[in-house]
């Protein structure tokens, strides 16, 4: 036989000590405030922005290193054309499940830094009024070209043009990578290394094994000497030119070495 | 003498224009505040007085909020629905202030820097000043019918309805228990009743003062809408009850409204039962009397606003039920309960009659309302819960 | 055995001639819980006959999902259900693992567990506090509960880049790993979930408003409840002791200890909906101890094939949604697109019995009725 | 601005009201006029310092058979008709002429015998016994039998109007029982 | 998974039931429908008294290609047809027994679809024979409440069948994603 109204005045209890612990517990009261309202500064598209400009800006628009909106254009250090890493080859446009995606070829090959001459994107348009962040593009692009931004504040006064994102728009260095998703892009960078490696020494291999008749002994070197080449690689990219200023830890020159497993490519590219 | 008297006229009620309205702007602020953290949010903190023309600004904690939303409701459209009774519609929020306006001045309230040391302001002196209160505040049921037919809604018919029945109902235990004051004191006049409580006297020390107290708010919690009984307004039901359809500034008409009369029917919880303006240093300083009263009444002000954000809301037949089967015969009870304390009230043994009335008192009341529980509570079977694997 | 609808038969008294007030709740109502439509009559306040409307959010999703790739319409699947992403993609990824035979790795198969027990803590959590929301409690609780909700979905967006459109699982495994600290955040989480239970109890259970309000209101029969397919914690809740956990023991839930709370009468009214979920809560944290004690490392992602085109087969796969039974029918041709699609949502199904719970209730009931029902009108209209 | 002013005020507010209410066709608007009426009585009450009769006019009249009115309204079913739609009954000017006379053979010689609005009853022996406690005195000296036998009367009708509820409820439940 | 139901004292209970065992399936005829299912529900060793899941299937007149290992050893393509026809089918668990699933078919045609409502035997069938209705436009004898569901009542034709063709949208306003969708169309890009 409990007491009359007691369970209401539990209930009042619970709510008091809410109302109290709000003010003294941080458990209470886990909202935090918009980084821009601290400073009392608001927030602009990134892409209003000169490109340097805008990847510092980022820096308030992105919430944490996981989360993940709309994709971009990756390319390594350099003039973003000559260092695009995508190839043009649509795969991405094909499986992308509410086609957002539209990539015209380049007709003629282009050298890249480094690499050898391949197909551009002529056009690559996102548009992100109805693409939905499913990193379906992401997960099935055989080059690592197409990663996820994670830039959320993208409204506009207008409905058209905006909000289709051109190629110019979506190109982002790798170092912006590292910055909003220190821990992925290290992966990611590490992952594309160690294939890259594996792929030379067993070029290397194949190599050594043609010579193995020849030259039995040396194929130990020759090892040894992939074995090197792969660490060399496994450094990511340059610095850009002209550094972000406030970018005080460039990841660049030290990657973080968080060895995260990132997952195999999977799902269909056909 | 014309002009005496619009001087009296304005002496009068300006102070009460001022002070409830300022006191209704910060209360919704207050309100907004305190809700929010209970629920674990922060609340309005960013509106505040703008420095320059180009920027910076004076923040405090959003304290401009209130003038942002009044500002807001001004510059809104006025929305007349199709088929609604133009008149009505608009009338009816008029009227739902005006009584909420007018018992303000049945409060024990006197200004007495006002009009020199001697000749303290108060609106009106009235013997009946209880009753009229009961009367005047009757008046905001047909407001509420008003914007319940008018609207033309549904949603506002059901809720006006249900605002009538409830409010109907709430004001006999209301009353009732207002009456046991009334009784002890022997006078309807809220100057009197004030004066009987002066010192540390509060009716609410009283075992029989505090069970009509209870009574009192729950009633005046009823009467308000406020939460858990703001039927009317149930907006997961009914959507806004009576002004679903009421936009801009004649929605903020009835907000005001509703908040004048929360403090309108506190002021009188505080009157009859709280002491008035009793409290320490009353006698020197005669202006402490209004802090007060107005710090008693923005108590049971902060306590409706922490039940709000507590409480679920009852259902149409458990309110009627509660008014009628619960309150209704306790406050009924308590009557006698009073008159039995006050027959056998003894100057000379005085502790040893407060300690039995005390005792007798409570556990009468207690067992009356257990026992009534018990009755009006449904039948229902006990809950037992099983684990299967 | 099937119970037919009751019938309200208006009472004439004295040949005074009352008229039924017809109002069409929804689908902008607060509390329909989306876009939904319930077509009351009312006699004063008591509902004498009641129709829902559904179709509002209805954008054929099957229609859609038959005319892509079947890895494209695992993004679509998480907007089914949108509380629960994460059990809807188990559930697609489910049936399409009977298509084709895929060997799930030890690891995808603990997170996969983790996922949806979270989820489920999501789903019941908000439930509650919609649920009392709807009884007028100005969102006190609901608020407590995202307080908390908000947590879980902070893991979500570390493992999968996304708070609630998860699009976590793949066919044969996941999408990607959790980052590093994960489980021991998680754990985190878990650990001060029963804490904050204990205080939401304290504020609801005992409150004597929420117990008139709740008991004896929407009673669901037993047999009634078996014969219109209701699933999850409202068939629990009425008394049966069905959970396809346990049924089916998916994945790889024959391995953890965990209870089925049921009610034991045969009452099944909103009190029982609501306590039923309220203690599924605590057997998932059990369940999410057990995982978070058992996860090792290794691959997260079976040997799937970069094309995922099955032969001429067909398959149902099922889970124990929050929700209640979520089905996938995939009827496959052999391209690499379904033949049919079809999803068998369960609030959708549960929602068969709402006119037969509202009928002689009154107004303020049939709302609080459908929010024990527990519907998402993304899953509803699909 | 006295006392005289305010009368003349109070009275054409009655008047209009109790007009609009006879004339109005739409039921609602007809009793919110009515209310107006009670409303300015209640004050040409308050202008006699007959305070608490004038509390009961608004309690009884504005508040409660206000309300009554209007849920019987709310029963019926056709809420307005249309004013110019109205049939006048041939000999109004006959009854108009008969009631005035009625009114001016009963009510004149009482209105006659109340001192006039200009030369007011002194202040002082009014304020001295409050209006209150007279009327208390009143109903529980002389009037004591007949409050009691009202007060046995409204309990009557009380119980029966229960009984009457009562007796409906209970066919109800017989007929869902069958 | 829960214990599969074996099919059969189905097919020795009523001559008329076939079993696909491509499928996995008992095909049931139309007129004999409510009795099968009657019988389900209520024989002491079935007890179905669950239809999870209730799916209409719409076929066209197809030709399937397969390749086939003859006896030679050589691949060779086999033409088959497959009729044009629709289904309903019905997914059937026990939840006394906890065993499951049974899968029960009916077959109609496509001209003129008729199939037996199965909602007085499950109530569960009651929305989801309507949504069927609604989408592939079977009619179900004897369905207490046969109404479009999730689209509007007015909508002409059923959109989940494979010939139904999308009318002109005349709620279309132009956005940025037409330009896209354009491109797509005009380019290679199908699908």
């Amino acid at each position: 036989m409990s007491v009359l109204g007691s369970g209401i005045f539990k209930g009042m209890a619970v709510t008091l000590k809410n109302f109290v612990g709000s003010y003294f517990d941080k458990e209470r009261l886990t909202t935090n405030e918009y980084a821009w309202q601290a400073n009392d500064k608001l927030p602009e598209r990134a892409g209003d922005y000169p490109k340097e400009e805008a990847e510092q800006l980022s820096d308030t628009t992105t919430v944490t290193q996981y989360s993940r909106n709309f994709p971009m254009l990756l390319h390594d250090a350099g003039e973003p054309m000559d260092t695009v890493r995508c190839v043009a080859c649509q795969i991405c446009e094909r499986e992308c499940p509410p086609q957002c995606i539209y990539i015209e070829k380049s007709t003629e090959k282009k050298e890249r830094s480094g690499n050898k001459a391949q197909f551009y994107p002529a056009t690559f348009d996102i548009d992100v009024s109805v693409c939905m962040s499913c990193q379906i593009c992401v997960e099935v692009c055989p080059f690592d070209a197409i990663v996820m931004n994670s830039q959320f504040e993208l409204s506009t006064p207008s409905r058209f043009g905006e909000l289709l994102l051109r190629r110019d728009d979506l190109l982002k260095s790798n170092d912006y990578y590292y910055k909003i998703h220190p821990e992925e892009a290290s992966a990611r960078d590490k992952r594309i290394a160690d294939e890259k490696a594996a792929k030379e020494a067993k070029k290397k291999a194949a190599e050594a094994a043609k010579k193995k008749a020849a030259e039995a002994k040396s194929k130990s070197e020759a090892e040894a000497k992939a074995k090197e080449e792969a660490e060399a690689a496994s450094k990511p990219t340059e610095p850009s030119d002209t550094p972000p200023a406030e970018s005080t830890a460039t990841p660049s020159t030290e990657p973080p070495a968080t060895p995260t497993t990132e997952p195999e490519k999977e799902g269909s590219a056909e | 003498m014309t002009l005496d008297l619009i001087k009296d006229i304005l002496l009068a009620t300006v102070p009460l224009l001022i002070i409830f309205p300022t006191m209704f702007a910060l209360t919704t602020w207050v309100e907004r505040k305190a809700l929010a953290r209970i629920q674990n949010r922060i609340g309005p903190n960013k509106v505040g007085v703008p420095l320059t023309p180009y920027g910076g600004k004076l923040s405090l904690f959003g304290l401009g909020q209130p003038a942002a939303d009044g500002i807001k409701m001004l510059f809104k459209e006025n929305i007349v629905p199709t088929g609604a009774d133009r008149l009505f519609h608009f009338l009816a929020p008029i009227l739902s202030l005006i009584p909420s306006m007018l018992v303000l001045c049945f409060l024990p309230l006197d200004f007495p820097w006002l009009n020199g040391e001697q000749n303290s302001v108060k609106a009106f002196m009235l013997d009946g000043a209880v009753i009229f209160f009961f009367a005047i505040t009757g008046l905001n049921t047909l407001a509420v019918f008003m914007a319940g037919w008018a609207s033309r809604n549904k949603y506002s018919l059901l809720g006006g309805m249900r605002a009538i029945a409830q409010m109907v109902s709430y004001e006999i235990p209301l009353v009732l228990s207002a009456v046991v004051v009334v009784m002890i004191v022997g006078s309807l006049n809220a100057d009197n009743i004030a004066k009987a409580q002066e010192g540390w006297n509060w009716f609410v020390f009283q075992p029989w003062g505090l069970a009509a107290f209870v009574i009192f708010f729950i009633g005046a919690l009823a009467e308000t809408n406020r939460s858990p009984f703001d039927l009317p307004e149930a907006e997961s039901e009914i959507i806004a009850g009576y002004f679903t359809e009421y936009s801009g500034f004649k929605f903020a008409l009835f907000f005001l409204g509703e908040y004048i009369a929360m403090f309108a029917i506190s002021g009188l919880a505080v009157t009859l039962f709280l002491g008035a303006g009793a409290g320490p240093g009353v006698e020197s300083l005669s202006w402490l009397k209004i802090f007060w009263f107005l710090t008693k009444v923005c108590i049971l002000i902060g306590v409706m606003i922490w039940l709000r954000g507590t409480l679920p809301r009852l259902r149409v037949d458990q309110l009627m039920g509660f008014a009628w089967k619960f309150l209704l015969p306790l406050s009924i009870l308590n009557i006698f309960v009073a008159g039995f304390a006050w027959h056998i009230k003894d100057a000379n043994k005085e502790t040893a009659t407060s300690v039995v009335v005390w005792i007798a008192s409570i556990i009468i009341l207690y067992a009356a309302a257990k026992g009534l529980d018990r009755v009006n509570r449904a039948k229902v079977k006990p809950r037992t819960y099983q684990y299967g694997e | 055995m099937t119970v037919a609808a009751p019938n309200y038969e208006l009472v004439q008294q004295d040949g005074l001639e009352t008229s039924l007030l017809e109002v069409s709740m929804g689908p902008h109502h607060p509390s329909t819980h989306g876009v939904f439509r319930m077509d009351v009559k009312l006699d004063g306040e008591t509902v004498v006959d009641l129709k829902p409307v559904f179709g509002y959010l209805h954008r054929n999703h099957e229609k859609l999902a038959e005319n892509m790739s079947y890895l494209a319409s695992m993004p679509f699947t998480d907007r089914l259900d949108y509380f629960n992403s994460m059990t809807n993609n188990w559930a697609y990824a489910l049936a399409a693992e009977q298509l084709v035979e895929i060997e799930i790795p030890e690891r995808a198969e603990y997170l996969r567990v983790i996922m949806s027990e979270l989820t489920r803590l999501v789903n019941h959590v908000s439930l509650v506090g919609f649920f009392v929301n709807d009884l007028g409690a100005l969102g006190t609780p609901l608020l407590y509960a995202f307080r908390e909700r908000e947590k879980i979905l902070d893991l979500f967006e570390q493992a999968s880049g996304a708070r609630m459109m998860c699009n976590y699982f793949r066919f044969g495994g996941l999408r990607c790993d959790v980052p590093d600290g994960w489980l021991d955040r998680t754990r985190e989480v878990v650990d001060r979930f029963p804490k904050f239970l204990d205080e939401y109890e304290k504020l609801l259970c005992e409150n004597e408003i929420i117990l008139s309000r709740t008991q004896g209101v929407g009673n669901l029969s037993k047999e009634l409840a078996i014969s219109a397919g209701i699933t999850g914690p409202m068939l629990r809740a009425s008394g049966v002791n069905y959970d396809i956990r346990k049924v089916d023991n998916y994945g790889i839930y024959e391995r953890f200890k965990f209870r089925v709370p049921y009610s034991e009468g045969d009452v099944g009214d909103c009190y029982d909906r609501f306590m039923v979920r309220m203690l599924e809560m605590r057997e998932s944290i059990g369940i999410l101890r057990q995982a978070l004690d058992g996860i090792e490392n290794g691959p997260i992602m079976g040997n799937a094939g970069k094309v995922f085109k099955p032969q001429k087969s067909e398959a149902y796969g099922r889970v124990e949604a929050p929700k209640g039974e979520l089905g996938f029918y995939l009827v496959a041709d052999g391209t690499t697109q379904p033949y049919r699609y079809r999803v068998r949502p369960p609030s959708f199904i549960n929602l068969t019995v709402l006119q037969d719970m509202c009928i002689g209730q009154q107004v303020a009931d049939a709302v609080i009725i459908l929010g024990s029902i527990d519907i998402v009108l993304g899953e509803v209209d699909r | 601005m006295n006392e005289v002013t305010a009368f003349w005020m109070l009275a054409a507010i009655s008047v209009l009201g109790a007009l609009i209410a006879v004339r109005k066709r739409n039921l609602v608007h007809g009793v919110f006029a009515l209310l107006v009426f009670f409303v300015g009585l209640a004050g040409l009450f308050l202008l006699l310092l007959a305070e608490f009769i004038a509390v009961v006019q608004i309690l009884v009249y504005a508040g409660a058979v206000g309300i009554l009115i209007l849920f019987a309204i709310m029963l019926t079913d056709r809420v307005t008709g249309r004013d110019a739609f109205r049939v006048t009954s041939r000999g109004s000017f006959w009854g108009a002429l008969i009631s005035l006379a009625v009114f001016l053979v009963i009510l004149l010689p009482t209105i006659q015998d109340i001192p006039t609005i200009e030369n007011p009853t002194p202040k002082e022996t009014i304020v001295e016994t409050s209006t209150v406690k007279q009327l208390g005195i009143h109903l529980i000296k002389p009037y004591i039998i007949t409050i009691e036998i009202l007060a046995l009367l409204l309990t009557a009708a009380l119980v029966g109007a229960v009984t009457a509820a009562q007796g409906g409820r209970a066919s109800e439940n017989e007929e869902n029982n069958k | 998974m829960s214990e599969p139901v074996s099919h059969e004292p189905v097919l020795q209970h009523f001559p008329d039931v076939e079993w696909d065992d491509a499928f996995g399936t008992l095909i049931v005829p139309v007129a004999k429908a409510t009795e099968v299912a009657t019988w389900l529900r209520d024989d002491e060793a079935f007890r179905l008294d669950y239809c999870s899941n209730v799916t209409g299937i719409d076929y066209l007149d197809r030709e399937f290609k397969e390749k086939v290992k003859n006896e030679e050893g050589k691949t060779e393509t086999v033409i088959h047809t497959d009729p044009a026809r629709m289904e309903v089918v019905y997914h059937l668990y026990s939840m006394e027994n906890r065993t499951g699933p049974l899968v029960m078919r009916q077959r109609t045609n496509r001209e003129k679809p008729e199939a037996q409502s199965l909602t007085a035997v499950w109530r569960s069938c009651e929305l989801q024979e309507r949504e069927i209705f609604d989408l592939y436009g079977i009619h179900f004898i004897g369905h207490p409440d046969q109404r479009r569901i999730l689209m509007w009542d007015e909508f002409e034709g059923h959109p989940m069948r494979k010939d139904y063709v999308e009318p002109f949208d005349y709620e279309w306003e132009p956005t940025p994603h037409d330009e896209i969708l354009e491109k797509h169309q005009k380019g290679t890009v199908i699908f």
